[in-house]
């Protein structure tokens, strides 16, 4: 039985992850319309951001917490560019494909620059070892992920819910025309929260630097992983974005501790069965009444 | 004879907002009815709650004497209630004949063939010509849609409406936009329209409302107020009040001290 | 320019551009009605390397080019006597491009040869191609059991090894070490079930019994939680594993992080812990022991020749991959001096006879796979921060 | 009259483009040859997508499965069956819709983002089967198909006989496909793609028309997948994987969807970056898609809205 609790609490550690990464591309859907092929792209490059600040097996919890702040700022700068070109550009399916394009634009350079061979790194220094959990010794990292997690969700939760930024930005998410009809600026709204969500996805691949490491082919992975948690969430809301996560997160663990042979459909049946119930998510944004 | 469309206490709500409360409502074959009532009154939603589009929250409504309540919007229009859309709703990116076109193949029930060319399904395309030429865009058949004039979309969105064989026509808002010869030029085709065809107008302009209309129904917070004649209506104190709003309505006609 | 103009001139522009790709592929005349015949040429034979330049596999491919190119720079350029200009081809992340770079080589580059091949799916897709080309194919890695098995061929020749004949080799040594039942894990792929059957046939065989059997999705798992919490559960003493690669990095590490390497002892093949592999696991990996018909630790003079001659061209340690082209290099060199091309240069690979490796002696078995030695190795620390498969013992 | 002038134009283009592939085997070397074979396959399954995407409006990351589907049942056929070409295209085309018809139902349920979502789930589950099924060869995929052979005649060993083989079977569907647009089913596809609720508004069920074109595309592409294994004898995972749906929709957008011939040379150039540049620079042929990806959506804006521009030649 300890093993199944083991995987639950593991599901909530990829949860955490997956909230991190998932977030930004949520929020950004439901502002923009546009669907962000290049967030893998970002996570890698704060993956591999990771493997230049902290190489080695021994790595401070202060250079750790530096190389996430710096992923973070290269992540908002690629967001911020990616804002600017997908709002130059007209048309959903237009907008797709640009991020497309520039996933596999940075996925190449990034083998380019770091070689293809797959790079760990190394879990900061007081968390690099096992804790005993139920019996079971569980990499004590994993718990700070779920720290992470736990303190993410309540920072964004009141930051969106709560503050003044954050009803903007869910208005923007309601009905973007009428925003911008009261005079205020959406694009540098949407810009804002393209390179915030960009930030988060590229800290979270250092985040994830010590579980996932760094190699070519993650970004699809990882994109198709927030794919699926914000289209069961509900894409644009945060609510549905951290309970996505969540599932996704027990899907995997929990899922392919019981059922190892369906393992690799497991995902695409939860998705499946979600968007039959509820096509719009299970916690879809509030949208404005359109007649 | 049974009404072609009779309505028996329909709501709508949104939420506590009651916006159609209870309306009932006949339509006799052939007649010319014409639904006026204030901005916000629930015209609108009235229209689409009896089309389809909006679900009725409660009551029912009859269509040859059949209950539709519960029929698909799709459903609906195949048994001949056709409706047009106050902003004009059309195929932008393609031509004007295919817009009439659209609806003339499903009714020639060809819709889903593709062992020929369009073109050499003659029935379709010549009664898609003669519809265009009813409303005289026969000459811009080649162009696409948004190409057109706002005047010349809504002459467009009624060629389709005719285009599908309906036995109950909904008109909403028709002349809204149009300029004052494309008003006469669609009261016309109104006019000319077979005696069999039912029509339900909704409408602001008061003298089409009255040129046209063989019996008037206003609605007022979706509730209505009057039905009849047009004489009748035009003369009742209530509608007057509800439309112009003051309780003194000589005031309005020689300029009160505002 | 309107937009209308500007759209009118894409299709001009497309045109354009696909007329001269198509004239770049054409190269050369060769009809393409008649049946696809070698073309005898004395001049410098070409030899084809397709290895991967790209995707999951790219680092292999570096590991057999320059394996490969060691040993033609250590016999000047020529194999057979003859100068060899070798042309190399992309093989991808599999068939979809493996193939296609493959009949480029052979239809338009007239190689005489073929050597490499990382991915099964690649070599069994072009075994019909070979065969039908009557140009001889030298596997230098991909090891699905029937390349030399079901669909064995004249032109089919592999300087590798058999995913079943490699796990098997450790089924013995795995009864006598283990003190109880042994669990079985693997990625859920050809490679990853062949290696699984070919241990359990030997390791039952020899009396040990297995506390379990589980597949994990192959290139989709990242976090192996689950499948160690149910080793753990199982109360097996041991655990035989396949990962090779991004995947063999992963479990290593997160096997040691469970707290397992300490009480369950790891074996796998030599894959697990290989190369690119063995340097991302680090300490980790220590302790845990596989078999392969290589290592750099092997104390044979041939073996210390290799490994300083390929540190000083490269700067790195040499890895099986780049013992297995060095030594398809070495088959060609026997077999060129005999024939250049087409089906006598097939009919001379079967009398090449014993290769002097840096892995030790090895020669073809009639289906034309390597017959070699295969070694225990166990990963110990090595020289500065890095570690090495120390040789532990011969398998039978 | 402008019409006319109009088509015969198309037409003298048309036999001329026809003409020369044609000729092709002749001038150009067996590798030219199965590139084109090579591309002419794949062609039939952007056709599929062009249908789905450019003239219904419905953009797709799935169809791959389809073709991979077809392409497996084709390999099947000719090795346990029976090697006529023919009937293994049919035996595609066949599987490729009754596969399309199974999973459509849960995709065209949705739109937009939703849709595209639900086909990239159907095409991952159906490649996680593909790669581990061990009746289809599970990630070794199935080789050792026999040569194809027409009407009971000799194997089609050199490579000019299967790709004209190819070529007469893609221009089939190509003319299918025309009609298909041309026709008032076409006319009905553009009115789901432009405006739904108004199709509800006169009759008309927009599902059953989405499901119905899901399944004629999930056919095309079947066949697709017939001819692509008539030509390559294997089939593997790799064939359903996501990155061959994502090259179809690119090749889709870059020949400007809604236009037929457009989209058959994006697939060209496609494979042409994939298959043969890549490997010249370094195999980093993914950074010249990229690239290639961006540059269209920039400067060829109107590539996804091509439809318009296409007013005169209805091709």
């Amino acid at each position: 039985m300890a093993a199944y609790l083991v995987s639950v609490l593991n599901g909530l550690a990829m949860g955490s992850l997956l909230f991190a990464i998932a977030l930004g591309l949520s929020l950004v859907f439901g502002m923009m319309d546009v669907l962000n092929l290049a967030h893998g792209a970002i996570y890698l490059a704060g993956a591999y951001l990771a493997v230049a600040l902290l190489p080695g097996d021994d790595v401070g919890m202060g250079t750790f917490v530096l190389a996430v702040l710096a992923a973070a700022a290269v992540g908002a700068i690629l967001g911020g560019v990616l804002a600017g070109l997908t709002r130059a550009t007209p048309g959903h399916l237009d907008q797709a494909l640009l991020t497309l394009g520039v996933s596999l634009v940075v996925a190449e350079l990034l083998s380019v620059a770091f070689g293809e061979e797959v790079h760990a790194i190394a879990a900061p220094a007081p968390f690099d070892g096992g804790v005993p959990v139920l019996g079971e010794t569980y990499p004590a990292y994993r718990l700070l992920v779920i720290g992470f997690g736990a303190v993410l969700a309540v920072a964004v939760y009141l930051l969106i819910e709560r503050s003044r930024f954050g009803s903007l930005i869910r208005a923007t998410v309601a009905d973007r025309a009428m925003v911008s009809a009261l005079g205020i600026n959406t694009g540098l709204v949407l810009t804002g929260v393209f390179a915030a969500g960009a930030a988060l996805a590229a800290a979270g691949g250092v985040l994830a630097g010590p579980i996932l490491g760094a190699q070519p082919g993650l970004d699809e992975k990882v994109l198709l992983l927030a794919l699926v948690v914000v289209v069961i969430g509900g894409l644009g809301s945060v609510r549905g974005a951290l309970l996505g996560a969540v599932l996704i997160g027990q899907v995997q663990a929990l899922g392919t501790s019981l059922l190892p042979e369906y393992a690799s459909f497991l995902i695409f049946v939860a998705m499946a069965l979600v968007l039959l119930l509820r096509p719009a998510g299970l916690l879809p944004p509030r949208t404005a009444v359109r007649t | 004879m049974t009404p072609v469309l009779e309505l028996r206490g329909l709501t709508h709500a949104y939420g506590s907002l009651r916006a159609v409360d209870g309306v009932d409502l006949s339509v006799l074959p052939g007649e010319r009815h014409a639904l006026i009532g204030p901005n916000g009154a629930g015209k609108s939603t009235l229209f689409a709650t009896v089309a389809g589009t909006l679900p009725a929250t409660g009551g029912s409504v009859l269509f040859d004497g059949q209950d539709i309540t519960a029929l698909s919007e799709s459903e609906r229009a195949r048994r001949g209630l056709l409706r047009t859309y106050q902003h004009s709703s059309l195929f932008l990116n393609c031509s004007v004949l295919d817009n009439v076109a659209l609806a003339v193949q499903r009714v020639d029930r060809v819709a889903y063939r593709f062992d020929r060319a369009a073109r050499r399904f003659g029935r379709t395309e010549t009664r898609a010509r003669r519809h265009l030429e009813s409303v005289g865009l026969i000459g811009r058949a080649a162009d696409d849609a948004a190409a057109l004039s706002h005047g010349e979309r809504r002459q467009l969105e009624v060629a389709m409406v005719l285009a599908s064989q309906p036995s109950l026509v909904m008109f909403d808002e028709p002349t809204a936009g149009m300029s004052a010869a494309e008003t006469e030029r669609f009261a016309d085709l109104v006019e000319r329209l077979p005696d069999d065809l039912t029509l339900l107008i909704v409408e602001h302009d008061l003298d089409v409302v009255f040129r046209l209309a063989d019996r008037v129904t206003v609605l007022h917070l979706g509730r209505v107020l009057a039905s009849g004649a047009p004489e009748q209506v035009r003369a009742d104190n209530a509608v007057r009040s509800a439309y112009l709003g003051s309780a003194r309505t000589d005031d309005l006609f020689n300029g009160g001290p505002r | 320019m309107s937009v209308r103009a500007f759209r009118s001139m894409r299709p001009a522009a497309a045109v354009a551009a696909l007329v001269t790709g198509i004239l770049a592929l054409s190269g050369c005349g060769g009809s393409s009605l008649s049946q696809s015949g070698d073309t005898q040429s004395s001049g410098p034979v070409k030899i084809g390397l397709l290895v991967p330049l790209s995707g999951v596999y790219a680092q292999l491919g570096q590991d057999m080019r320059d394996g490969f190119k060691l040993y033609l720079d250590q016999h000047g350029g020529k194999l057979g006597g003859h100068t060899v200009d070798v042309v190399t081809a992309d093989e991808g992340e599999g068939p979809q491009t493996g193939v296609p770079a493959a009949q480029k080589l052979v239809n338009q580059d007239h190689v005489s040869a073929v050597a490499g091949v990382v991915n099964s799916a690649t070599a069994l897709g072009l075994r019909d191609f070979f065969d039908e080309s009557k140009v001889p194919l030298l596997v230098a890695n991909a090891g699905a059991d029937d390349i030399t098995g079901a669909r064995k061929s004249l032109y089919v020749w592999r300087t590798s090894f058999a995913n079943g004949k490699v796990a098997g080799a450790l089924g013995p040594t795995v009864v006598k070490e283990a003190s109880g039942p042994v669990y079985l894990i693997a990625a859920d792929y050809a490679a990853g079930r062949e290696m699984v059957a070919g241990f359990r046939k030997t390791f039952v065989a020899a009396g040990g019994k297995v506390a379990g059997e589980e597949y994990s999705p192959f290139g989709k798992t990242q976090d192996y939680q689950p499948f160690l919490s149910k080793i753990r559960t199982s109360g097996a003493k041991a655990v035989f594993a396949f990962y090779a690669g991004a995947e063999a990095v992963s479990f290593v590490k997160q096997y040691q992080q469970f707290g397992l390497a300490d009480r369950i002892p790891l074996y796998g093949t030599g894959f697990l812990t290989e190369g690119g592999a063995l340097a991302a696991q680090g300490k980790a990996a220590v302790g845990v022991k596989t078999s392969l018909h290589y290592s750099t630790e092997l104390n044979t003079p041939r073996n210390t020749e290799f490994v300083a001659a390929y540190s000083k061209a490269y700067s790195k340690s040499p890895t099986v991959y780049a013992v297995q082209a060095y030594d398809t290099a070495a088959v060609l060199d026997k077999a060129l001096a005999k024939a250049s091309g087409g089906e006598k240069l097939a009919t001379a690979l079967t009398g090449v006879g014993p290769i002097d490796s840096p892995r030790g002696r090895w020669s073809f078995d009639a289906d034309h796979d390597a017959q070699q030695q295969y070694y225990l190795r166990e990963v110990r620390a090595g020289s500065g921060d890095t570690f090495v498969n120390a040789v532990v013992g011969d398998l039978s | 009259m402008n019409r006319a002038a109009a088509t015969r134009r198309t037409t003298l283009i048309a036999v001329a483009v026809i003409t020369l592939l044609v000729a092709a085997p002749l001038a150009l070397g067996p590798y030219a040859v199965t590139t084109m074979t090579r591309m002419l396959a794949f062609a039939v399954l952007v056709l599929g997508v062009d249908l789905l995407t450019g003239i219904t409006g419905l953009p797709t990351l799935g169809q791959a499965a389809y073709f991979g589907a077809g392409a497996y049942t084709a390999v099947l056929v000719g090795l346990h069956i029976t090697s006529d070409a023919m009937a293994q295209a049919l035996a595609g085309t066949a599987v490729g819709l009754i596969a399309a018809a199974a999973t459509g139902w849960v995709a065209v349920r949705a739109r937009g983002i939703v849709f595209l979502m639900l086909t990239l789930a159907i095409g991952e589950s159906l490649h996680q089967v593909a790669a581990t099924w061990p009746a289809v060869g599970a990630s070794n995929g199935l080789a050792g198909m026999p040569p194809i052979t027409l009407f009971g005649g000799p194997p089609l060993l050199p490579a000019g006989f299967v790709y004209w083989w190819v070529l007469a079977a893609a221009i089939t569907v190509f003319a299918a496909v025309t009609l298909i647009t041309r026709s008032p089913y076409g006319r009905t596809l553009r009115g789901v793609r432009d405006n739904e609720s108004r199709m509800r508004a006169l009759g008309y069920r927009p599902a059953l028309a989405r499901y119905s074109v899901f399944c004629l595309a999930g056919a095309i592409a079947g066949a697709g997948g017939a001819l692509w294994a008539a030509q390559g004898r294997f089939v593997s995972p790799g064939d359903l994987g996501f990155e061959v749906a994502a090259l179809a929709l690119l090749s889709v957008v870059i020949g400007g969807a809604g236009s037929l011939w457009g989209p058959c040379l994006g697939a060209a150039l496609v494979l042409l970056v994939r298959d043969n540049l890549s490997a010249s620079i370094g195999g980093h042929g993914p950074l010249v898609l990229g690239l290639v990806f961006v540059a269209v959506v920039f400067l060829l804006p109107r590539g996804v809205a091509g439809i318009r521009h296409r007013r005169e030649s209805r091709s």
